[in-house]
């Protein structure tokens, strides 16, 4: 299982913070996550139509939308940070 | 010396700095932000990641004590709900020289900004909305890559 | 609203950022510097130019002003004579951004080392020694020369 | 008449931290000015040999070593500043 946690706007449209989908094989990337969690239409296909407005951290890092899931454990999406 | 925060409450930089110039060094250097009331704004919602937050910000306190001398650092950060007048965020950096100090601190606060797990809502009298990152924040950001 | 004190006793810097923090700004930037003990320093004595002293500055804050959107700055220089450990100098800005507010600080700081009229005479157990300017020093302040 | 003022060690060597002199021609240089407080000798010639090491102030205003000291009514010898 992969835990998938959202923040921000994303989370909002979404409607929940957190939530547990099956493991994706470990070379699936987060932009391809996104595409299928666009796929399911609804406020997911809101939160998640344009990838260019999305940032992620594997395991509480920062990664590129390019980097394979590998063996993460916890996935977030969320929108670009606006701390400070 | 350095130690992270990442808090609800408020804070008292008067405390801050008082340990800071107790560190040792010859310059402390600190920058506090408030919200600011523009536009009517009646409240700030700052949301962040509670499981990422503190370790993240610890990096970037660790990236900052290699690049300069610091004889101290404080990072303070809020979430939850603020108000206009209310402190958001501190940074004090204690070294024997000034620049060291003052460099310190503005990239802290530059990376506060760009790297770590914050998220603020505007609440109007008549709307909410989402706080976007803006460029000139990640450009400051970059320009501290080596 | 800038101020400027030139002055023998000490200074409460909470004081100062309390009343920065108060000037509306979304942030207030500090430094202070303080004496170092380096090299079994037992006192400095800090000389200016009284007749020149505070005119001087205050035309450094200006300049501070004109370059950066500041809605608080305070200076407060002491002279006399100062032990280690002692505060020397306070530079406080209050700005609605955080950049301002950073840089205009590190800009009063390296502008008074180089363009105010004080002296520095350190005293040791066996000998006095007048504090030289370093070209260094220089050079910061020039590097904001536009 | 024109005040003279001294800091730090030009104050020292010199021995005193004030003295009105004749007021030289309008077109006399502080440089000028320093090589005959260096002619006097003694602690003048201890403060005033080096002039490379010094810096000016006329009326309060700091000017380079080769302006002019004209109608100005106060001129301050210093070494270069340390405050800050």
């Amino acid at each position: 299982m992969l835990s998938l946690v959202y923040f921000a706007w994303v989370r909002e449209a979404v409607g929940h913070d957190e939530e547990r989908i099956e493991r994706p094989a470990a070379d699936v990337t987060i932009r391809a996550l996104i595409a299928a969690l666009a796929a399911r239409g609804g406020g997911y296909a809101e939160a998640f139509a344009q990838p260019e407005k999305l940032r992620a951290a594997l395991d509480q890092h920062f990664v590129p939308l390019d980097s394979p899931i590998g063996e993460a454990k916890e996935l977030a999406i969320f929108p670009p940070v606006t701390g400070g | 010396m350095s130690r992270v925060s990442i808090q609800a409450g408020d804070f008292d930089p008067a405390a801050e700095l008082a340990a800071l110039e107790a560190s040792g060094g010859g310059g402390v250097a600190s920058f506090t932000g408030i919200v600011r009331g523009d536009g009517g704004l009646i409240a700030l919602e700052l949301e962040h990641y509670p499981a990422m937050t503190t370790a993240q910000v610890e990096r970037i306190v660790a990236e900052a004590s290699e690049r300069w001398p610091l004889l101290g650092v404080r990072v303070i950060h809020r979430f939850g709900r603020l108000e206009p007048g209310e402190r958001i965020v501190f940074v004090g950096t204690a070294s024997r020289h000034r620049t060291a100090a003052l460099e310190a601190c503005a990239f802290l606060m530059d990376w506060l900004k760009s790297q770590a797990p914050f998220w603020k809502k505007e609440y109007f009298a008549d709307r909410t909305q989402w706080v976007e990152a803006r460029a000139e924040d990640d450009a400051k950001a970059d320009s501290w890559k080596r």
